[in-house]
């Protein structure tokens, strides 16, 4: 920790269990939805409180009221007994109220030191004192255990690292309440477990915690208490240890799930796509075959070159070496252009960098990879432009008033659906899903992964790159793990247990010499 | 952020309607304020002449929509109109039909287009500075092949069709519905009007889902250099002359017009009526102040503070909603 | 009654001093003569459509005649027709490709050229002991201004016919802006070190030009010609910096343009033709009253 | 997209050096190929010349960039510099000692930048309008104080200022360090240049971290106003006339320049020494075509085609970093 944070902020000193802060009928409408109904709940000095829900349950909204973002319809909140207005984030700042949002918002122009001190700067005889702030960034990220540098442009960091940064963030300053937004979404196993150090850590400090997720068992590894909103009403706050799973996701969607994993197992068709010693930026040598009806899962930690694989495969970026071979004839993928004509489809992993048109509406999001076949005579027929739409917008459960809304105003959750369900009406024969269930809640990854059976049905293949272990693991076919670039394993469906595959992406001693994050 | 003024779908495109209604209406109730003000606005005379002025910049202004829609600009319409009044004058001086002369210039518009998309493309220039360059470039090219002299256009016909009209209404701004239909129809319901706002909103993403983006672009800079040929023949239609250095600052109306009908700059918002009534509102107000006699500069002053105020309000009816 | 008369003067560039002395001029006349006298104008002197918007303005508020300056000789040739057709027009300052003028009074651009020309070889001549050599240069304000290209083509005529001593070494066009001509003017005097004269077409450029002669110490050195005039040009001239300006007679142009366009209205018969005239100001003859009341017209 | 020219820090720094300095080296390439090809650009006469014509505009670019990095735009700079040679003239010749004169012009920049933020920041106006509207008005202001006319200062000192220097420096160029030093301790080093920054890349994230984001663009706004108002001076002071017309296009020259210098019109990229080069290639390209006696219609030619090779080869060795 730096000095300077804590002298900011001085240290808390507060008894544990006493409220700290209490939401009185807090409420938020947004023209057309009514996304928190009025709330009443009391957070206690120095508990982790997990909360969760479907996605466009309200939780997003709860804390941008909670943080300032944006302003609350009515209510109050309540912070050690006093109501506060918390009209801007700097007023909650000032509290010692921070929180790492959902939507990693940092700015990816100025450096990761930059960031980490924005609108804190260190300066003497008002000149900012960089050097000194780089290192203290660095002292910072290192103190948690990311190996990340801190002098580096944030654009240039990956998203999963972004979120690292954005976590160690809110760490210097969130010093007496600090939420946590799907923190763990992008991460792997191992920056989540740095993660949860980190906040048991702060827990210990006397900080307390809110943390949302759409992972169960991170839940019950580390909350204190759990509440469930659904739309935008809380439905019951719980002990950890007084409940369990199936209650929870009872609670949240209201029906039970019996099994989320759906694995239907095809047998294996001709070979859809073959790479052979592919190499390009950020990964070498890399050959996988994907045939038709089976899922490959390409596991490895954060930077491992997963990402850079399938877009060289895509034709985003130029491959250095290596084939591609496409239904068993080599072809050269130049452009995004030519892989989609081959029959390739993918789902990028930063929905707001790669995924969506922000600022357009749902329905063209999800017709803009077949605005040509929903065309005829140069015109859109806006028939089938309102029919497929409607039918993503069904099938995939996504939470919107209508298909006119902008993307930018649905939850996180739901507009990741957007870039999955984009692809489901395009007809491709190999579909790539970077990261597909990112902020997803469980109903609707239970749904997801039923439309992967459905397209394996049709004779689809599938490329499955997941941080999260269970859901390549319980998925794939062929599990291939890469780290740093290369890829050191393959395994059959549940061929390895989960620490086989982990130490595998580690392996950490066994690296010689391991090239720079 | 704003939502309207998207693509239309069915109930945005009620929305659209209501915004450019409104919009609509800011100008109609000029036009009522000025049909009192003054008894020669409301003359068959002068909605005829209003139309006329009104005309050139609306059609740059649709060209320069499809630009700022992919978060491009296109400085260089004006300097286009410019030259290209040169050209057909050229042309038509030295014997083609007017129909050759008139081609032959809109291809030189698409090809100045053409040339902006290559250097935003493929050289990776920035928009501002490619239509920057070009628009210096070009009216230096169009004086020097004038020396700097106006070019007298020796044609009756082609000067004579500024100033006819059809059922009474000027056939100048009957091309701004001849571009205005298509325009509309191609922005709004052709999947080439999505993939430009696709483009401007998001262009990786847009890519990532297979809109080919360096086409788009191009197809945006081809339409905008196409337009500004065309006004660049209606220009020396109306005027009888070709000479380089016209159409100076219709850049800078062309682009206002466009931001008053709601264009965002940013990209991925914008119409094609928006701008169309975004220009008539700038020739209502220089036309009611000629009539009303107002002083030239006090006419400055009062267009500023209308785009202010006419601005301030749109904004305020959108952040409503 | 007359007080219900209006009648129109439009010019070619409100924003220009010359032009609202026309105003000016025209402005006078309206008051003497019980007239209501609109002022407009195109925003430049090349915005020849937005000219052509503001006749047509004029002619729908059905006035009793319209006075015009046009800014292009072909292009304003139509309209005027058009206007003609329903009210009296009558021209100032510059011609347009038009019979349908009622009347017009002119300065010829050409002759002020030619003017300029004379007055620039004599102030050479003076300077250089009776020797009329040497380079010489012009810088026109803005390209496709139809009066500044007259006023070119008089002055390079005249060089040419009666001056086989002066060398024309540079002819350059700005961009309407005094820093500009200022700038050009510099340059040039740093290439050719031994340049002996500017001609500076129009008030804006002398400016420019002016105050680089001022700071570079070269007034007496280099000949410097002006073309209309203002206090600060009268300053130059005073101080030496200026040899001499062309000066028309605007305030007459406005005042008799309005005067004639009243006449012709009521029907009364006007002279077809009336020269203005453009004369030769220097230090030596600016105390003569005829020209003093051309350098000070009464503006108010 | 490039990451440049963003604030220094440690590796970074060292990059932006390098930045500047290969532009840096482009203009002294010019600089060099002039000497040879004309043995009058290489005197110190010329040089004084050169340093002048380009002070102005480089200033107004810094000015601009400030704005232009917070995702912005300043249209009026040209008209503001025309206004105030219009104050300074007039307060001069009301009698003011000089530099009470002064003060109060660079008072009007600062509540003209005053105005701009209030217009963006209270009444949510795209920064392209309001600077747009006050350009127009401005000019409009000016000309009904002025009638049209130019008025002559009558203060020698004033004028003797523009064309005195100091060790062989014109006052203009010191003027220029006067500005460049503070801003690039402003922009790069104080928290203040940082929240632009911040501001442009992301005013969400900025506001999260308890920046103050309607400040910071007041900010921008004044510091290009205030710029603009010192040009005016300066300008009035070179001419010796306050006139409202004058500063026509300096706008474009200015945003030219300073994305020329590197600067990213979508915000976050640009930096103090960049457009200062810029505006200085700008003036040379002018400077070298007169001292050739280059035809002014080929010397606009010229200039767009030099503009675009200059920038190409500028991204082209970015994008290779
Ligand atoms: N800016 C906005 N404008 C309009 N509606 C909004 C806006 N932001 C959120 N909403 C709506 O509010 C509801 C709650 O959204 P919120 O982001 O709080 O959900 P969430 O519980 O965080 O979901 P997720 O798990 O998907 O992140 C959703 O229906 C969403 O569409
Ligand atoms: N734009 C970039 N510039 C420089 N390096 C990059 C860039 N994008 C990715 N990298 C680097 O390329 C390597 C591979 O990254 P990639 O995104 O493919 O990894 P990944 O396995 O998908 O991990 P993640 O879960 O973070 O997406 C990493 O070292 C990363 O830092
Ligand atoms: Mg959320
Ligand atoms: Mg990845």
């Amino acid at each position: 920790m730096t000095s300077t944070a804590q002298e900011l902020h001085p240290a808390p000193t507060l008894e544990p269990g006493r409220t700290i802060l209490e939401l009185n009928g807090l409420e938020k409408r947004y023209p057309g939805t009514h996304a928190l109904k009025p709330v009443h709940l009391a957070f206690k000095a120095g508990e982790i409180h997990a909360i969760v829900g479907e996605n466009g349950a309200g939780k997003s909204t709860l804390i941008k009221l909670l943080t300032g973002v944006m302003p609350r319809t009515s209510g109050e909140v309540i912070w050690e007994g006093k109501a506060e207005a918390l009209a801007t984030p700097y007023e909650a700042m000032a509290l010692g109220i921070n929180a790492v949002h959902q939507e990693v918002v940092l700015c990816r122009h100025l450096t990761v030191a930059a960031n980490m001190f924005l609108g804190e700067e260190e300066s003497r005889f008002g000149l900012l004192q960089q050097r000194a702030m780089v290192k203290d960034a660095q002292k910072i990220i290192d103190g948690l255990g990311f190996d990340l540098p801190a002098h580096v442009v944030l654009g240039d960091l990956t998203i999963g690292q972004q979120q690292l940064i954005a976590a160690a963030r809110a760490t210097v300053r969130g010093t007496k309440f600090l939420i946590f937004d799907e923190p763990t979404a992008y991460l792997t196993r191992k920056e989540a477990d740095q993660l949860f150090k980190l906040i048991r850590r702060l827990k210990g400090e006397g900080v307390t915690i809110i943390y949302i997720s759409h992972r169960m068992e991170e839940v019950f590894e580390l909350a204190d208490r759990v509440s469930v909103l659904r739309d935008g009403t809380l439905v019951g706050t719980r002990n950890i240890t007084e409940t369990d799973e199936a209650e929870l996701v009872k609670l949240m969607i209201n029906r039970s799930i019996e099994q989320i994993y759906h694995k239907e197992h095809f047998t294996p068709g001709a070979t859809i796509v073959e790479t052979k010693n592919l190499s390009g930026k950020g990964f070498e040598n890399v050959s996988v075959t994907v045939r038709a009806g089976e899922i490959v899962g390409l596991y490895g930690l954060i930077g491992a070159g997963r990402s850079e694989f399938v877009t060289t495969l895509y034709g985003r970026h130029r491959k250095s070496a290596g084939q591609i071979l496409w239904q068993g004839k080599e072809v050269q993928v130049n452009s995004e252009h030519d892989a989609i004509r081959l029959g390739m489809a993918l789902a990028p992993e930063s929905r707001r960098d790669q995924g969506l048109c922000l600022n357009l509406p749902v329905g063209m999001n999800l017709n803009l990879p077949i605005y040509k076949r929903i065309s005829s005579n140069f015109l859109i027929s806006g028939a089938k432009e309102k029919a497929e739409a409607d039918r993503q917008i069904a099938d995939l459960r996504i939470k919107t008033p209508t298909r006119h809304a902008l993307a930018s105003s649905l939850s996180g959750g739901n507009q990741q659906k957007i870039v999955i369900g984009k692809w489901l009406a395009h007809g491709a024969k190999l579909f790539i899903f970077d990261e597909p269930t990112v902020g997803v809640d469980v109903g609707t990854k239970a749904e997801i992964y039923r439309l992967f059976s459905t397209l394996l049905s049709k004779g689809a293949g599938i490329i499955l790159i997941s941080s999260y272990l269970p859901e390549v693991y319980e998925l794939a076919d062929a599990l291939h793990v890469f780290r740093r670039g290369k890829l050191v394993a393959t395994h059959g469906f549940r061929t390895a247990s989960h620490e086989d595959i982990l130490g595998q992406a580690l392996a950490e001693k066994q690296e010689k010499s391991g090239g720079q994050i | 952020m704003s939502t309207e003024a998207i693509p239309a779908e069915r109930s945005k495109r009620n929305f659209n309607a209501l915004f450019g209604l409104t919009l609509l209406g800011l100008l109609l109730l000029m036009w009522i304020v000025l049909a009192f003000a003054t008894p020669s606005f409301a003359t068959t005379l002068n909605i005829t002449n209003l139309l006329r002025q009104g005309s050139l910049i609306a059609i740059l202004a649709v060209g320069q929509t499809f630009v700022i829609i992919t978060g491009g600009i296109d400085l260089s319409v004006g300097a286009v109109v410019g030259f290209t009044t040169v050209i057909v004058a050229l042309l038509i001086n030295a014997g083609w039909p007017i129909w050759a002369a008139v081609l032959a210039t809109l291809l030189v518009g698409v090809a100045i287009g053409l040339f902006h998309g290559f250097g935003i493309v493929k050289m990776g220039l920035p928009p501002f500075i490619i239509t920057l360059a070009t628009m210096t470039s070009l009216r230096g090219i169009g004086l020097l092949m004038t020396n700097g002299n106006s070019i007298s256009i020796n044609s009756d016909p082609f000067q004579a069709f500024s100033r006819g009209s059809l059922l009474g209404i000027p056939y100048l701004f009957w091309m701004v519905i001849l571009v205005a239909i298509p325009s509309y129809v191609f922005l709004h319901h052709t999947r080439w009007g999505r993939y430009l706002f696709s483009v401007g909103s998001n262009a990786e993403a847009a890519r990532l889902s297979g809109v080919n983006v360096p086409r788009t672009i191009f197809m945006a800079y081809i339409l905008s250099g196409l337009l500004a040929a065309i006004v660049g023949v209606l220009l020396a239609s109306r005027i009888g002359i070709g000479n380089p250095t016209q159409g100076d600052t219709y850049e800078l109306q062309a682009i206002a017009s466009s931001v008053i009908g709601g264009t965002s700059l940013f990209g991925a918002i914008g119409s094609v009526h928006g701008p169309l009534i975004g220009s008539f509102i700038l020739s209502t107000i220089n036309n009611g102040a000629n009539l009303l006699n107002v002083n030239t500069f006090w006419q400055r002053v009062i267009t500023g503070l209308l785009i202010i105020v006419i601005v301030y309000f749109d904004g305020l009816r959108r952040r409503g909603k | 009654s007359a007080a219900d008369v209006t009648i129109p003067i439009i010019v070619k560039d409100t924003t220009s001093f010359y032009w609202q002395i026309v105003l000016a001029g025209a402005r006078k006349a309206g008051k003497d003569l019980g007239v209501n006298v609109p002022e407009l104008g195109a925003q430049a002197e090349t915005d020849v459509n937005g000219q052509i918007s503001i006749l047509e303005n004029a002619v729908a508020s059905n006035p009793a005649a319209v006075v015009i300056s046009p800014t292009e000789f072909k292009a304003l040739g139509k309209p005027i027709d058009e206007a003609a057709s329903k009210v009296k027009v009558i021209g100032i300052d510059s011609g347009a490709d038009s019979k349908a003028f009622t009347s017009f009074l002119t300065t010829d651009n050409v002759q002020g050229g030619r003017v300029a020309a004379d007055g620039l070889a004599a102030a050479i001549g003076a300077a250089n002991g009776g020797k009329v050599e040497g380079k010489v240069a012009l810088i026109t304000a803005l390209p496709g201004a139809g009066s500044l290209e007259q006023r070119k083509q008089g002055f390079i005529e005249q060089i040419k016919a009666k001056y086989p001593g002066l060398e024309l070494v540079a002819d350059k066009y700005a961009d309407g802006q005094a820093t500009t001509g200022l700038n050009i003017a510099t340059d040039l005097i740093t290439a050719n070190p031994d340049l002996k004269g500017i001609f500076a077409s129009n008030l804006i450029m002398a400016q420019g030009v002016g105050q680089a002669i001022a700071e570079n110490n070269l007034g007496g050195k280099v000949a410097l010609i002006g073309f209309d005039s203002d206090e600060k040009l009268i300053k130059f001239l005073n101080d030496g910096v200026i040899s001499g300006l062309v000066v028309q007679d605007p305030y007459r142009m406005g005042y008799d343009g309005i005067k004639t366009a009243l006449a012709a209205s009521k029907g009364e018969k006007v002279e077809a033709n009336v020269d203005t005239g453009a004369n030769l100001v220097t230090k030596d003859n600016m105390k003569d009253p005829k020209i003093d009341a051309l350098l000070n017209p009464k503006l108010k």
